[in-house]
């Protein structure tokens, strides 16, 4: 029955990806997902499901990590969808789009499912390709994120999977329990690096990201940020097992890198003039964290297992709330200041920066808790990130109140599911950790008020300082570069006609192109190789 | 003394031959590029007899330089404003051809000295002389071609009937000549039965000496040539349900004759003994129709007229005219 | 006796050819041309196919070359006579030109 | 028992006469045919899986003297993907041509086409193949020329010409074969051939002709114009199957009959022109501004990943490293096959459609003909290589082979070729997902469309799934005689 459940999580949507064809499905990925929801809740941790048939061997596996994700995963996509049915302008009432919608969601939990290395792929890749037709939007603008997007994905993938390769041959198995035991070739590492470092931005590899968040409809947005781009974190997890030899040296530059991105994302994030462009650049700093106390992890094997579980936690917090943060962004482009949309992003805002009595309060807790050893490197970032974000969401808030946004809607049905999302993404990971009030929780608060009275005060001071920010960053260069380039690339027009004014007659072709010069040394070469080749061993 | 005569004879025959061949190619001029072509084949119907080929010499001169070289002219005859100016770069290109050419000439060569280096002399002609017995025929050729590999002549007739689908597939057939002078019609008249005697010969000749539907089948379609040429425009086929079934006729009877030998618990075209003559003359009896009709709607070099008039449904007949000009979807 | 008479017979055929062949080379016209070729075909093979037969010493096959003789004949002689006409037919009136 | 190897050969050609006599009856016939011809198959298959090989000496000659018709593992699989691929695209066509006319023109040629490729896959006999090889090629082109248009006609003239060169050069080997060895039979060559330059010049000469059949690189420029010049049924079967027989006669010269002389010096030339197939054809098709010339493009890459194989089958000892590369190799032609047709058809949906396939105005496909895009999605993702594609698994044991020998260099050739696919894929895909004006029901013609899922869902779906028990039947179903399986 558990083996059951833990299939359908995945094929449910997989089987009802025919039916989008037949109109008025716009329910069916919401319901989709229940399947996937009633896993997470019900199956107890540790069941197994093998499929030795399948592909090269396929084994899902319901592990420590996987039934804390699971639910929070398969609780947004549920919510995000069905946010989204019964929005008229939105675009679940487009077969195709609800058909990549569904694939995307089935590789999300194929991720968290798989427990080796072929299944986890396939998910990735999934996911990853699905969301492209997801991004896609009317305009030129949103045509070259997606672009942009597809382009990092294509690369992370095949990373990837010539990663995985490189690993196979190391280990000799395609299991990730049996990954501990063999030293990583340093090569396959850094392909597995640029994989997922791509799905969680590490700079450099972030490019696609703020374009994406920027211009793609609102709810791939809702569940690329949240659910999706968390199977980065996952991938490092379970491809790279702390414990595995030669990862030590590695742990430093996951740090730097990590650091890296926080300090970046914030930076970047505070001069953004869009809502959504100041949560895109809030999510590549929270990953720099993720990914530098991963490194942390990796450089002290020891006590790598409770900043995992600690990781772990934080993950799904982040999920939800960035999930429920970008809806509010959708309800506030859609209505505008409406006092209630501007409530609920407060208090999402609130459990972001890890105010007292939220959830964020607690998983911040709990990474405290876990790095409390010698980490102080690690500390001194958090702590970082915890002033850092408190300020990017100050300047968040700050801009909603600030622009304009003409109410289009009124329908309140799909403001339902975000204010169910709400709380639970405000409360966060509900463990059984006891909610204190921390002087040290105030930090943040105390930082994100002052935000938000120091730009009011600078506003005030200086009329147009930050409408001077930028929205993305190298971007906008890159496109530059690009589009000359497009411009540039001639295409090659190398022709073989003069081989058919050998071969047939001159008079059939309708021009003299080229030279018969190329195609016939090639064959003369081709034909001498061959004879050569034959020749060689004798 | 006339051991070496005939080395030397040899020796001509092979240098004409391939200079021939080379200038046929180098010609500039298609028109005399074909008529070097033409004789080339009367060239190699003579090495075929010099090695003791009769068979293939006359299929040589039948098909390879006569109906082939009719082909040829015919297809001349439709290029209008056909340009034997040669192109810039021209020279360069053909020279690489031509390196290309003499180095696989060479390669052959090679491989052909170590082959008769190595080889024992045991060949299939031994095997065939052994089992010729069990043929129903005397000729060994003709059992080959008809018995011991009988599939490969199966596929060859497939070979003539998918060029000759492909022909009728591109485009109706040329118009026809105006009715030709006097003195033509008068030697057409005289020459079409005899060629039609020299054809039935030649099938049935094939049992026990050179001959064989091939050649009867590229006899018959000289018929329809001369026809043609004559101004006759049907070249003497039937009306257009005859010749189809005159085109599958040759593989249909194969075939079946192959597969009714089935029931008798023997293998797809394992004759009887005792009447693998008979049944062999029935296949070439058929496939010498084919192949004449296949041949003579290649000279015509497309579509009868009315071809297609019973394809289609009534609905579909007012588009058949722009199918014909050979658009389609 | 009949190996000398196909001897000589071959040998006069050689030289029909011979003088055909050097017609066809050296003579201005077309229609010139075509008189010297269709005495080499005519007589020349004639005289080749009586040799032949004489040499084989078979009536029947001494009939088929007789055969052979008498269709090249008819198809020699109706091709020139097509080339003349056409020939004609496209303007070349003979004579030099 | 050992007769089910001829029918499904002589099937499809009774059929191709009967559709020329009775031309009214042509999608009748065809289609009784071509499902006679996918039950035969799968017969064959059945029974290849129980007995392993079967022979069968036509005439009653034994082989040498007469010819034999083989099935082994091999060309029993790829027999039965031909016959699925060619009722699928007859189904298809019934619709595709919608004048009577044409169709009447339509059925005998293809069903000659598929007696050709059934009687090469079966054949045993090395000059019988040369045969069949005409019989291929002839065929193919008159079916190419179908279309009618000059460029059509200028494009089948090219691919008649070159084809005729690669049989002649294949005939030739076949000469110097037979002078040296005095037999025709394969399974008699393989045991009779020895490392020496006879045979040399044969394979390379045997070689070379079914270079310019399978159209690996450089020989491959009269591919793309004469496939996307095609009526859309066409281009599919000249994609699919007809480039594939050839290559299949590669594998079976190289790795059955001619194993003694394989160096693999020689593999790995041919594994380097595959590898600059890939580069070369992957970023013409990425430059390809119409849709059936994209896929044509993408068909000359695909061969030269079929050709990567080879250095690897070379270097590969045996066991199972080795059976695990050869199922890989078949499971990627296989794929291919199916992956490349639906394309072909999809291409030919919207080309009717919307009046063209130019991909610069594709805008509005997903709307107007959403099950076609879908069908462009899935045979997009065998092309690129991604999971559960049957190219997926046959690349995850190209890398492996790749690693296990040490041969590093085909590691980058598969990765760019594979990035490439992806950005040709999602080229289409990304203007296929534009808006446009056109708007259509979900299903716009079954008939048209469901040949081309049903296609794409073998490619990407099936095959992957299901590919455990091909290594298993490959292995059990070979015909070893020389060769060292």
């Amino acid at each position: 029955m558990n083996e059951l459940l833990i299939l359908a999580a995945i094929a449910t949507p997989l089987l009802s990806m025919p039916l989008v064809f037949f109109a008025g499905r716009r329910w069916l990925p919401a319901i989709a997902t229940v399947p996937a929801l009633l896993a997470g809740l019900l199956v107890p941790e540790g069941v197994v499901v093998s499929l030795p048939w399948l592909l090269l061997g396929a084994y899902l596996q319901l592990d420590g990590i996987a039934v804390l994700l699971l639910p929070a995963t398969a609780f947004v996509w549920l919510f995000v969808a069905a946010w989204a049915a019964t929005r008229e302008a939105d675009r679940l009432d487009d077969p195709a789009f609800r058909l990549f919608f569904l694939a995307a969601m089935s590789g999300n939990f194929l991720v968290i499912l798989a427990a080796d290395m072929v299944s986890f792929y396939i998910g990735f890749a999934m996911m990853g390709l699905a969301a492209y037709p997801l991004l896609l939007r009317p305009g030129q603008q949103a045509r070259f994120s997606a672009r942009i997007y597809l382009a990092f994905t294509l690369v992370g993938e095949l990373a990837l999977f010539a990663g995985m390769v490189g690993l196979y041959a190391a280990s000799g198995s395609l299991l990730f329990s049996d990954l501990g035991a063999t030293p990583v070739p340093g090569i396959t590492l850094a392909l597995l690096l640029i994989g997922f470092g791509i799905k969680v931005a590490l700079p450099g590899l972030h490019f696609w990201l703020p374009l994406a968040y920027g211009t793609a409809p609102i709810i791939t947005v809702a569940v690329l940020s949240g659910p999706m781009m968390k199977a980065g974190l996952l991938g490092w997890l379970r491809f790279l097992p702390a414990e595995a030899d030669g990862l030590m040296e590695w742990g430093p530059v996951l740090m730097l890198l990590g650091a890296a991105g926080l300090v970046l994302g914030v930076w970047l994030g505070l001069v953004q003039r869009e809502p959504r462009a100041v949560l895109a650049y809030s999510s590549i700093a929270k990953m720099g964290l993720i990914t530098a106390l991963f490194g942390g992890a990796l450089k002290s094997p020891a006590e790598a297992a409770p900043v995992a579980a600690a990781l772990v936690l934080f993950a799904m917090h982040h999920l939800l709330v960035k999930s429920a943060l970008f809806l509010g962004v959708g309800e506030w482009e859609k209505r505008g200041r409406a006092r209630w949309v501007m409530a609920g992003l407060g208090l999402l805002a609130l459990t972001m920066i890890g105010a007292p009595l939220t959830g964020g309060a607690l998983v911040k807790q709990g990474l405290g808790t876990a790095i409390a050893g010698d980490f102080g490197v690690l500390s001194a970032l958090l702590t970082l990130s915890a002033i850092g974000t408190a300020l990017l969401m100050a300047r968040f808030m700050w801009l909603l109140t600030r622009k304009v946004v003409r109410p289009t809607l009124t329908d309140s049905i799909p403001a339902a599911a975000w204010l169910v999302l709400l709380p639970v993404a405000f409360l966060g990971p509900f463990t059984p950790f006891v909610i204190t009030l921390e002087v040290a929780g105030m930090l943040p608060l105390g930082v994100f008020l002052l935000g938000l009275a120091g730009m009011s005060w600078l506003n005030a001071r200086w009329p147009g300082l930050w409408a001077r920010g930028r929205s993305g960053d190298a971007l906008t260069a890159l496109n530059r570069v690009l589009q000359h380039a497009r411009r540039r690339l001639p295409t090659p027009q190398i022709q073989y006609g003069r081989l058919q004014v050998a071969l047939i007659r001159p008079e059939t072709l309708p021009a003299p192109q080229g030279t018969l010069a190329g195609p016939g040394l090639l064959w003369l070469a081709l034909f001498l190789g061959l004879l050569a080749a034959t020749l060689l061993p004798h | 003394m006339s051991e070496l005569l005939w080395v030397l004879f040899d020796l001509v025959l092979a240098g004409l031959t391939v200079g021939l061949a080379w200038v046929a190619v180098a010609t500039r001029e298609l028109r005399r590029g074909v008529l070097l072509f033409v004789g080339l084949g009367l060239l190699l119907a003579v090495i075929w007899a010099r090695l003791r080929a009769p068979d293939l010499a006359l299929a040589e001169a039948a098909i390879g330089a006569g109906i082939a070289g009719a082909l040829l002219i015919a297809a001349l005859r439709d290029e209008i404003g056909v340009s034997a100016e040669p192109e810039d770069g021209y020279t360069a290109s053909r020279r690489l051809v031509d390196l290309g050419a003499i180095g696989l000439l060479l390669a052959l060569s090679w491989g052909l000295l170590d082959a008769f280096l190595l080889s024992d002399g045991v060949r299939l002609a031994e095997g065939v002389a052994e089992r010729l017995g069990e043929s129903g025929v005397i000729n060994p050729v003709t059992a080959v071609l008809l018995n011991f590999r009988a599939y490969d002549t199966l596929l060859e007739l497939a070979v003539v009937f998918a060029a000759v689908l492909g022909v009728l597939s591109v485009g109706p057939a040329r118009p026809a000549l105006e009715a030709g002078s006097l003195v033509l019609t008068g030697l057409v008249r005289w020459l079409v039965p005899i060629l039609v005697v020299v054809a039935g010969y030649l099938l049935w000749v094939g049992a026990h000496a050179p001959g064989g539907a091939f050649q009867a089948g590229a006899m018959l379609a000289a018929v329809a040539v001369l026809l043609r040429l004559g101004g006759v425009a049907h070249a003497g086929l039937p009306g257009t349900a005859a010749t189809r079934w005159l085109l599958v006729l040759g593989i249909g009877v194969f075939v079946i004759v192959g597969l009714s030998v089935m029931f008798a618990d023997r293998a797809f075209l394992q004759y009887p003994g005792d009447i693998a003559g008979v049944l062999i003359l029935v296949i070439e009896i058929a496939a010498t129709l084919s192949i004449a009709t296949a041949l003579a709607l290649a000279y015509l070099g497309g579509r009868p007229v009315g071809w297609e008039a019973d394809c289609d449904s009534p609905q579909h007949r007012v588009n058949r005219g722009a199918a014909d000009r050979g658009g389609d979807a | 006796m009949p190996d000398v008479l196909a001897l000589v017979s071959i040998a006069l055929a050689i030289v029909f050819y011979a003088a055909g062949s050097i017609g066809l080379l050296r003579l201005p016209d077309l229609l010139s041309r075509l008189h010297a070729l269709t005495k080499a075909d005519n007589l020349g093979l004639g005289l080749l196919a009586t040799g032949v037969a004489l040499l084989a010493g078979d009536l029947v096959i001494g009939i088929k070359v007789l055969l052979v003789w008498v269709l090249v004949l008819a198809a020699s002689a109706s091709s020139s006579h097509l080339i003349a006409r056409y020939s004609m037919q496209a303007g070349n009136r003979g004579h030099g030109e | 028992m050992t007769d089910l190897l001829v029918w499904p050969i002589l099937l499809p050609l009774l059929a191709s006469l009967l559709a020329l006599v009775f031309p009214r009856r042509g999608d009748w016939i065809g289609g009784m045919a071509s499902l006679a011809v996918l039950i035969s198959a799968a017969w064959l298959v059945h029974s290849v899986w129980d007995n392993g090989v079967i022979a069968v000496a036509l005439g009653g000659w034994q082989p040498g003297l007469g010819i034999a018709l083989r099935a082994d593992g091999l060309s029993s699989v790829l027999l039965l993907m031909v016959a699925i691929v060619a009722l699928t695209i007859g189904i298809y066509a019934t619709r595709y041509f919608d004048n009577a006319v044409v169709r009447a023109r339509f059925w005998p040629l293809w069903l000659l086409l598929l007696a050709a490729l059934n009687a090469l896959l079966l054949s045993g006999d090395v000059f019988n193949l040369y045969v069949t090889l005409e019989l291929v090629g002839l065929t193919a082109v008159a079916l190419g020329a179908l279309g009618g248009s000059r460029d059509a006609i200028v494009a089948a003239l090219r691919y008649l010409t070159i084809g005729l060169l690669g049989s002649m050069a294949f005939l030739a080997g076949v000469v110097v074969l037979y002078a040296a060895y005095g037999t025709l039979d394969m399974v008699a060559l393989a045991s009779v051939v020895e490392d020496r330059p006879a045979t040399w010049v044969a394979l390379m000469l045997m070689t070379l002709g079914l270079l310019v059949k399978s159209a690996l690189f450089p020989m491959h420029f009269w591919l793309p114009p004469a496939h996307a010049n095609a009526p859309a049924p066409v281009s599919a079967a000249l994609s699919a199957l007809v480039v594939k027989v050839a290559f299949y006669l590669v594998l079976r010269l190289w790795l059955d009959v001619f194993t003694v002389a394989l160096h693999p010096a020689t593999a790995w030339m041919l594994g380097l022109l595959g590898a600059v197939a890939v580069l070369w054809g992957s970023y013409r098709a990425l430059r390809a501004p119409r849709l059936k010339l994209l896929a044509a493009y993408s068909t000359v890459a695909q061969l030269g990943y079929l050709f990567l194989f080879l250095p690897l089958l070379a270097g590969l000892p045996d066991g199972p490293a080795r059976e695990a590369a050869f199922g890989a190799v078949v499971l990627f032609a296989l794929t291919h096959g199916f992956a490349k047709s639906a394309l072909f058809l999809g291409a030919g949906v919207i080309q009717q459609r919307a009046g063209h396939d130019r991909i610069e105005e594709l805008g509005g496909t997903a709307r107007a003909l959403p099950v076609t895009t879908f069908v462009l999605a899935l045979s997009g993702i065998a092309l690129i290589g991604l999971p559960p594609s049957g190219t997926f698994l046959a690349k995850w044991q190209l890398l492996a082979a790749a690693v296990e020998t040490g041969q590093w260099v085909w590691i980058p050739v598969v990765a760019v070729g594979s990035l490439l696919a992806g950005a040709y894929v999602f080229r289409v895909l990304g203007h296929a997902f534009a808006p446009g004006d056109r708007d259509g029901s979900a299903l716009a013609a079954g008939r048209e469309e469901l040949p081309a899922l049903a296609l794409a869902l073998v490619a990407t779906v099936v095959l992957g799934l299901a590919a455990g028990g091909l290594w298993g039947f490959l292995d059990f179903a070979a015909m070893s005689p020389g060769g060292a399986r």
